[in-house]
């Protein structure tokens, strides 16, 4: 009855706009700067790349869509909105010096709204019988899945039915993992984030770090907005059907101590438990469905629990996570 | 002469203590400048005039004696949840569990509004509500809290998760207590028999703004005045300090998440038992979350949370007029809110600091 | 056919949308106010907004929108503003909206409430509230048919075998409007495709993207053919889309989204209800406590047939329909349809409203299960289990 | 002068914050291949004067001049540039990085630790310094600190080295390893500031010395052609007298008595090993003892803060009653009347709440007290910190003002003001003068001594020799953890101490 086979794509599927996000917001965290704004950068890339891609689809005759261009598009939209989200975060945080929980909430605010803003406005543009944005043209190229897919059997259906981002996803994940531990810029991003002071004292550009790492975060998990939209959506914007995974990605970054590495297999095994209700039996007895919902919490709140119990100093958040820093104060 | 080494244009230096004057143009020139985007962003967007959008919103909130009202029982209730998590975070304690703690209360009082409705007399019922509903939110908030205190666990995570649990728990009871069967509902709850409803003070928006008076009064004197307040802020600024002098970091933790989630609670217990008469998973609209911005924006100063969420409020309420007068979507109002929050957060910097330009560039020259 | 006349007429008028009907006709000098769960860009609420749009554009009344009521303290607040405003009917749309419009009602009693989806009108005794539905049931019956054709061109393109002819339901509750329209459905595609047997699985939400695209994710994995869904989301039709199950839909055409699945959607028109109201307001008339609309009065439609639909699918619902309207087809016929293996002879139905789900009317008339008749109520009640139909994850 | 090429010229230097002016009009020199002093009262200006020269701080006015050529310094960056290094009062270290990640921090090129450990061995070889290239920071000890501070300084190439008060944290012994250090690196070529209070040590390091006054620029001289006492009144302005004073015990009656006290850390090592002793009123009991040797663990354990294996710690009336303090709570304890003013090595990190002003860190001790069970009572602190104020000099605007931003010794004074004037039965200090500058230390002598005569009994931890040679009664010598002697002050001196302090290390 319950097939893993079937369910683990479902799971991965679920799991990538988490890891994207996640992703993201672990190189911003890494650089002391705490984006609570991710849910409204999602937003903003997916809702970018919707632009961009409606607009290219509007232009262009039916069934003429240049594969490159039907996915170029919509990907730069998405980079460069979510870009500029970060960078609205960075003047605001790291230049102006504003308090960044307030920051990242508003952000949360206005993203949404941007998001839903402007899909309602594209909605109407579209005038479809279902309110709905649907770029199934182009949600054919971002779903696509990898030659063999369908003819190597459950291997197959685990391991190559994915759309590209999936796997961009995965090599994000393990590329920022690599430059974390490994290289100078990861030290000099880590060194920001646990004490911008002595980063700055050793030379280190705190600001350019913080910028770049915020931005690049940003960038990241708008591509976690696209491929939702793009590959799992199919293609059809809805006002906030994306939901709250935004919070889930940031609630991911601690659950996986800062590792992106670690981020891959949380982020699809939480995107397997958060599915997981549909494939539990309640029948008619819809309450226990709700029951059912909680287990993704409740096993985040227990692991949680239980790394917590063996308190390491390298798994702690960076430092300075959520202040500002200038140089001149004390 | 030598090479020329490049001479900052301008840099930044902190300001000597600017006078509360000063500081309240620079807030209103940015507010000012805000609004003046808001204009010009809502006329590129709409076509429509901006004057009359903006007349459209304050219309929203205050337009009749009953929107007014309403206006001000929000706000009440969301400085409710606003003061609630301040002292969790002036103790540097991330509590973004406002909105579970709130659906906890809710929930308990719901649970008596229904289950003891034809068992017990009113008041009764009423008085248990509130006992069980402070009780309710505070048991959520101490959760996280002895997390907390006996392993470190980090509460920004578990106060997040444990508002997901409390929704699929309202979510759960909905659906065993959903009238009629099937529909996912409950409805009003004793609607003819009016058990449980809080009692109305002179109007039924009052009860809400005296209790968030009330709550607004007691947490500036506790966090200002008291020696739990001061307690809080010790630890809060360094739990090595409070060890040092003797201050129990993990007792202070408990209580202060117990005081947090009862506070909460309260605010869950006036959204059933005084405003809605039901309870859904959405009954407390996000304003866990929204707290946390009402807090920081004010700089946890129980006062200045008026204000912050007035506006918040004002916001909101403007943005729905305006989607009935323009046929704008209702989003548009949280991109105006966006880019006001950004140019108040923005505006401190200029409080702080200022920018002194070099002016010796003659010498440069020479 | 002459549903989609109207269609196109709902489009251009919500596209002109003003706050205010400008345009006001002589005589009336009625004003509508509205309450909308969510805005234009949902599903459900669009439906009913191009209703309103016009049907008031047409009587030429004056009339306001409030969009993003929820279902609380603010649906009451945004009716008594409403009718403050001096409107002189407020209507609401949501089904949560109703206990909130009838405490309005209370406070108001010379405006009239009107709500649909609602189940109490009948059992408040108010004058002045009053519910509405329409019988969804038979356009569900009608879209079932092209369901049961296309399985048909599938066996007989040799895509399946009669034994494969599951049938998948993404419904929202098990709640009666749900059920009474899957088994409506099921009946109607049973009607042309006697093999066909259904699977149901419940979101537990009308509105959640993902769990209705998972859900019909796993009904497709499941074995089933050919989906339908009850709930709002773009879910279920992009799931079917993605995999290549043809789809009927709800609520209006997915074809654009869906070009390869969609074969036909049934909805709701109300605007003939909202036409009615307001005659019946201008006029001092008395409102319906519970009206039904039906596929006479045009308030159940369906949808241009998209290119998925099976051969002779139009003519088929054609015919099926002239039956329903002359009364020789009754959707919930008892002989079509078995409980635990009986025919049904007696049924009590819940139909007042009550915490214990009492069953307190007999709806078993005339041979046919008397759904949503404005004798009883105009919300459906219908909530049997028939045999044929199979609930997912009941085995605990 | 001699005529040698000079390495830094400052000119006109002024730099303020907000209302406060740190430095204004400041001139100075320094040679190549010189070490200077940088003199100076607590909140004169002397950090913010060197972080001009490593960036941190950008001058409002002036001009910077390095070998020869205007500089500006706009970052650290800069600074290492120009061949600056700066080792800060407070550490820039990355706690959870090991020394080597430390000491390439900021540096470019491609990540190679192996190689980076190699040049940091030469270095270490070459000046003679130890260091564990792979111990993570949150587990080294302040000397250890500060060795990967320098080296990190080192690594870079830096030729002109400034040291922020390097000695304030340092046993004697570890301060004439860093100096044989700093030696060499002058035989190099290269140029050092070195910040300090202690005025031994600028004698028997410095070329030159330099003071500055209330952020001004007061006067540079040889230090062979100058005295302590010239320094220090240059320092202060006006002249002062440097005696400590030691009255004679009045009537004294055992306070406290410790018995086989044994304390094991969490990863089992034994910090203090069976000691017993008495504290006595109206006596200074000094404890002396190579930097780790148990003296942190003794106070604590006094004050409740540790966990004790096991042993008695007794607490002995003014009426003879005893009562044991093991199994009580430090506020039990402290509310018995044992005061702990332990400075530590961050001085903010444990006694002190940067972000509050001066007047509520008075409270922390008090702020239980008051009538109301349920309110604060501020006046008292109010007072308390204007006292403070009054009697250290704790140069600040005002006692509304966050203590984060006082200069390190007036920070200092804040805490250590606080926990002496709680009129304590028993007085525990540990470091009490640590960064401050001379005349405010005279003055916390002082202030101790006053407790003394109160008939308080006084635990001083120090690292100065001389000084407790000088304060205290009887004086009981610590190492690794045993108790290696207990001697009456008046009839000891340094080398006795620290002879006996080296014991078991030598056995
Ligand atoms: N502390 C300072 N005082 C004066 N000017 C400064 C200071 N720091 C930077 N500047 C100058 O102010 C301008 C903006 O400073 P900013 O700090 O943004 O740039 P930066 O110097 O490149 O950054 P960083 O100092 O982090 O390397 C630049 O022209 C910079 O040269
Ligand atoms: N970032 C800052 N913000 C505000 N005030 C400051 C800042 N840095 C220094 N000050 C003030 O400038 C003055 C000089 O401080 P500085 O740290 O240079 O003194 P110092 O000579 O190093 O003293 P100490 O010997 O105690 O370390 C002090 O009054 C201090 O309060
Ligand atoms: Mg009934
Ligand atoms: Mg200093």
């Amino acid at each position: 009855m319950f097939s893993l086979v079937a369910f683990i794509p479902r799971a991965v599927q679920q799991g990538v706009p988490l890891l994207l996000g996640s992703t993201g917001e672990t190189i911003t965290e890494k650089s002391g700067n705490l984006n609570l704004g991710i849910p409204g950068v999602m937003y903003v890339g997916a809702i970018s790349g919707v632009i961009g891609s409606f607009f290219y689809e509007q232009s262009v005759p039916s069934g003429q869509l240049n594969g490159f261009l039907a996915i170029f598009i919509p990907l730069i939209c998405a980079l460069i909105g979510s870009f500029l989200m970060g960078l609205l975060y960075c003047f605001l945080t790291v230049s102006l010096r504003a308090n960044q929980n307030v920051t990242g909430l508003a952000m949360t605010t206005f993203g949404i709204g941007f998001g839903n803003f402007f899909g309602g406005s594209l909605i109407k543009l579209a005038g479809a019988d279902v309110p709905s944005i649907s770029l199934s043209a182009t949600s054919a190229y971002f779903s696509k899945s990898l030659p063999f897919a369908s003819k190597t059997g459950w291997f197959g259906k685990v391991f190559l039915s994915y759309g590209f981002l999936a796997y961009v996803a995965i090599i994000i994940a393990l590329i920022c993992a690599y430059v974390l531990k490994k290289t100078r810029v990861g030290l000099h991003l880590r060194a920001v984030g646990e004490d911008p002071a002595a980063a700055d004292a050793a030379g280190i550009d705190v600001k350019k770090y913080k910028y770049v790492s915020t931005c690049l975060g940003c960038m990241i998990a708008g591509l976690g907005g696209l491929y939702y939209v793009m590959d799992y959506a199919c293609g059809v914007w809805s006002n906030d059907a994306f939901g709250d995974r935004g919070w889930l990605a940031i609630a991911l970054v601690i659950f996986t101590i800062w590792k992106p590495d670690i981020g891959i297999l949380s982020s699809i095994l939480f995107g397997g438990l958060y599915i997981l209700y549909l494939y539990l039996p309640s029948g008619t007895h819809t309450e226990y469905k709700e029951l059912y919902k909680m287990i993704p919490y409740i096993v985040t709140l227990v692991v949680l629990v239980i790394t917590s119990m063996r308190n390491k100093k390298e798994d702690q958040p960076p430092k300075s996570l959520g202040t500002n820093y200038f140089r001149e104060e004390r | 002469m030598e090479q020329k080494v490049k001479e900052p244009r301008y840099h930044i230096v902190k300001r000597a203590d600017i006078s509360g004057k000063e500081a309240w143009i620079i807030r209103v020139v940015a507010i000012l400048s805000a609004l003046l985007l808001c204009a010009i962003i809502t006329m590129v967007c709409t076509g429509d005039n901006p004057i009359s959008i903006f007349a459209t919103i304050f219309k929203g909130a205050f337009g009749t004696q009953r929107k007014t009202w309403i206006t001000l029982q929000y706000v009440a209730v969301l400085l409710i949840i606003s003061l609630a998590l301040t002292p969790a975070f002036k103790m540097q304690f991330w509590n973004v569990g406002g909105e579970g703690q709130v659906l906890m209360g809710g929930l308990a009082a719901a649970t008596c509004m229904i289950t003891l409705a034809d068992k017990l007399p009113n008041a009764v019922v009423i008085l248990l509500m509130i006992v069980t509903s402070i009780l309710a939110g505070a048991i959520w908030g101490v959760i996280p809290a002895l997390f907390k205190a006996m392993w470190n666990t980090n509460e920004t995570l578990s106060t997040l998760m444990m508002n997901y649990i409390a929704t699929q728990l309202v979510a759960y009871f909905t659906i065993v207590w959903e009238v009629p069967k099937g529909s996912g509902k409950i409805g009003i709850i004793n609607q003819n028999s009016n058990v449980g409803w809080l009692p109305n003070v002179g109007n039924k928006y009052l009860l809400s703004i005296i209790v968030a008076t009330v709550v607004t009064i007691g947490m500036m004197i506790y966090l200002k005045y008291t020696k739990h307040g001061y307690e809080i802020e010790v630890v809060g600024e360094s739990q090595n300090t409070a060890r040092y002098v003797g201050i129990s970091v993990e007792k202070v933790i408990i209580r202060t998440m117990l005081l947090s989630g009862a506070i909460c609670g309260l605010a869950g217990l006036l959204l059933v038992g005084g405003i809605n008469h039901t309870i859904t998973t959405t009954i407390s609209d996000g304003q866990g979350f929204t707290g946390v911005m009402v807090s920081w924006l004010a700089k946890f100063n129980p006062i200045a949370m008026i204000f912050t969420s007035l506006l918040i409020i004002f916001m909101g309420r403007g943005a729905s007029e305006i989607s009935t007068a323009f046929e704008l979507n209702q989003s548009f109002a949280d991109i105006l809110t966006g880019i006001i929050l950004f140019f108040i957060i923005g505006c401190e910097f200029f409080i702080r600091y200022k920018i002194v330009v070099r002016k010796d560039l003659g010498k440069e020259n020479a | 056919s002459n549903e989609t006349g109207t269609e196109k007429e709902a489009e251009t008028a919500s596209e002109a949308t003003e706050t205010e009907g400008a345009e006001q006709t002589a005589a009336s000098d009625v004003k509508v106010g509205f309450i909308f769960l969510h805005d234009e860009n949902s599903t459900y609420d669009l439906n009913f907004i191009n209703g309103a749009t016009e049907a008031c554009k047409a009587a030429g009344v004056e009339y306001m929108f409030k969009t993003n009521i929820p279902e609380g303290q603010e649906c009451y607040e945004a009716a008594c503003e409403l009718a403050d405003a001096g409107c002189d009917i407020v209507f609401a749309d949501s089904f949560g909206h109703e206990d909130y419009m009838i405490e309005a009602a209370k406070e108001y009693p010379e405006v009239q409430f009107c709500h649909a989806t609602g189940t109490k009108a009948h059992t408040e005794n108010l004058s002045n509230y009053h519910n509405a539905f329409a019988t969804i049931y038979e356009g569900r019956y009608l879209a079932g048919i092209a369901a049961g054709m296309k399985l048909n061109e599938m066996i007989a393109n040799g895509e399946i075998t009669e034994d494969q002819t599951k049938i998948g339901y993404v419904g929202a509750y098990t709640y009666a409007e749900v059920i009474s329209g899957y088994t409506s459905f099921f009946l109607g595609a049973r009607s042309v495709c006697p093999s066909a047997t259904m699977e149901v699985t419940f979101t537990g939400s009308w509105y959640d993207e993902t769990a209705e695209k998972e859900g019909a994710n796993k009904l497709i994995e499941d074995g089933c053919v050919l989906l339908s869904q009850h709930a709002d989301s773009m879910g279920a039709p992009t799931a079917c889309e993605k995999a290549g199950v043809p789809d009927v839909s709800y609520n209006g055409s997915t074809a654009s989204a869906c070009p390869n699945t969609f074969i036909v959607s049934s909805r709701i028109d109300w605007a003939p209800y909202f036409a009615y109201i307001i005659d019946s307001v201008a006029n001092g008339k008395a409102i319906d406590t519970d009206w039904v609309g039906t596929l006479e009065t045009g308030s159940v439609v369906l949808t241009d047939l998209g290119d998925a639909a099976a051969e002779g699918t139009a003519d088929a619902i054609a015919e099926a329909e002239k039956a329903m309207n002359a009364g020789t087809l009754h959707v919930f016929d008892t002989t079509t349809f078995t409980v635990n293996g009986e025919t049904l002879t007696s049924y009590m139905a819940d139909v007042d409203t009550d915490a214990d789900y009492t069953a307190d009317t007999e709806v078993i008339t005339d041979g046919y299960f008397a759904e949503s008749g404005s004798e009883f109520r105009s919300a459906p009640y219908f909530d049997l289990q028939i045999d044929g139909i199979s609930l997912l994850d009941t085995a605990y | 002068m001699e005529n040698r090429e000079v390495a830094i010229l400052l000119r006109g230097i002024t730099k303020s914050f907000g209302d406060v002016t740190a430095n204004s009009n400041v001139n100075l020199d320094v040679y190549k291949g010189e070490i200077l002093s940088l003199l100076g009262e607590n909140g004169s200006g002397k950090t913010t004067l060197m972080n001009m020269l490593a960036g941190i701080y950008y001058p409002d006015a002036g001009q910077i001049i390095i070998n020869g050529k205007e500089a500006v310094i706009r970052s650290p960056r800069d600074a290492f540039d120009l061949g600056i290094g700066m080792v800060h009062q407070h550490f820039k270290l990355i706690d959870v990085f090991n020394a080597t990640e430390n000491i390439i921090l900021g540096l470019e090129g491609k990540l190679n630790i192996k190689e980076a450990e190699k040049r940091i061995k030469e270095i270490c070889d070459k000046y003679g310094f130890e260091i564990n290239t792979k111990k993570k920071i949150y587990d080294m000890s302040v000397s250890e600190k500060q060795t990967v501070e320098i080296v990190k300084v080192l690594y870079r190439g830096a030729d002109i080295l400034i040291l922020d008060e390097p000695t304030a944290v340092l046993t004697p012994q570890e301060t004439e390893k860093l100096f044989n250090v700093m030696r060499n690196m002058k035989h190099d070529g290269k140029s050092i500031v070195i910040i300090t209070h202690k005025l031994n040590e600028v004698q028997s390091i410095s070329d030159r010395v330099a003071v500055l006054r209330h952020g001004e620029f007061i006067n540079d001289m040889k230090t062979s052609k100058t005295n302590a006492q010239e320094m220090t009144d240059m320092m202060v302005g006006h002249s002062v007298s440097l005696n400590i004073e030691r009255p004679e015990p009045v009537d004294p009656k055992p306070r406290i008595t410790v018995e086989n006290l044994t304390v094991v850390d969490e990863e089992g090592l034994v910090k203090l090993d069976d000691v017993s002793f008495t504290a006595n009123t109206g006596e200074i009991l000094g404890i002396a003892g190579i930097s780790g040797c148990g003296q942190k663990e003794l106070l604590r354990a006094i004050a409740g803060l540790e966990i004790v294996k096991e042993g008695k710690i007794t607490y002995i009336h003014q009426d003879g009653r005893t009562e044991e303090l093991l199994g009580k709570s430090p506020r039990e304890i402290s509310e018995l009347g044992v005061k702990l003013s332990f400075v530590p090595e961050d001085r903010l990190g444990m006694g002190l709440v940067g972000n509050m002003n001066l007047a509520d860190n008075m409270m922390l001790r008090s702020y239980r007290n008051g009538k109301s069970r349920f309110f604060t009572e501020k006046k008292q602190p109010r007072e308390l910190a204007r006292k403070v104020v009054d009697k250290l000099q704790v140069a600040t605007p005002s006692i509304d003002t966050p203590v984060r931003l006082l200069s390190g010794g007036n920070v200092q004074k804040v805490l250590v003001g606080r926990e002496i004037s709680s009129r304590p039965k028993v007085l525990l200090t540990a470091y009490a003068v640590r960064g401050l500058d001379i005349s405010s230390s005279y003055q916390i002598y002082d202030l101790i001594n006053q407790q003394k005569k109160r008939g308080a009994a006084v635990l001083f931890v120090g690292e100065d020799l001389d000084v407790l040679v000088e304060l205290c009664d009887r004086i009981l010598v610590l190492c690794g953890g045993k108790v290696t002697g207990i001697v009456d002050g008046r009839n000891t001196d340094k080398y006795t101490l620290g002879s006996m302090m080296t014991q078991k290390g030598e056995a």
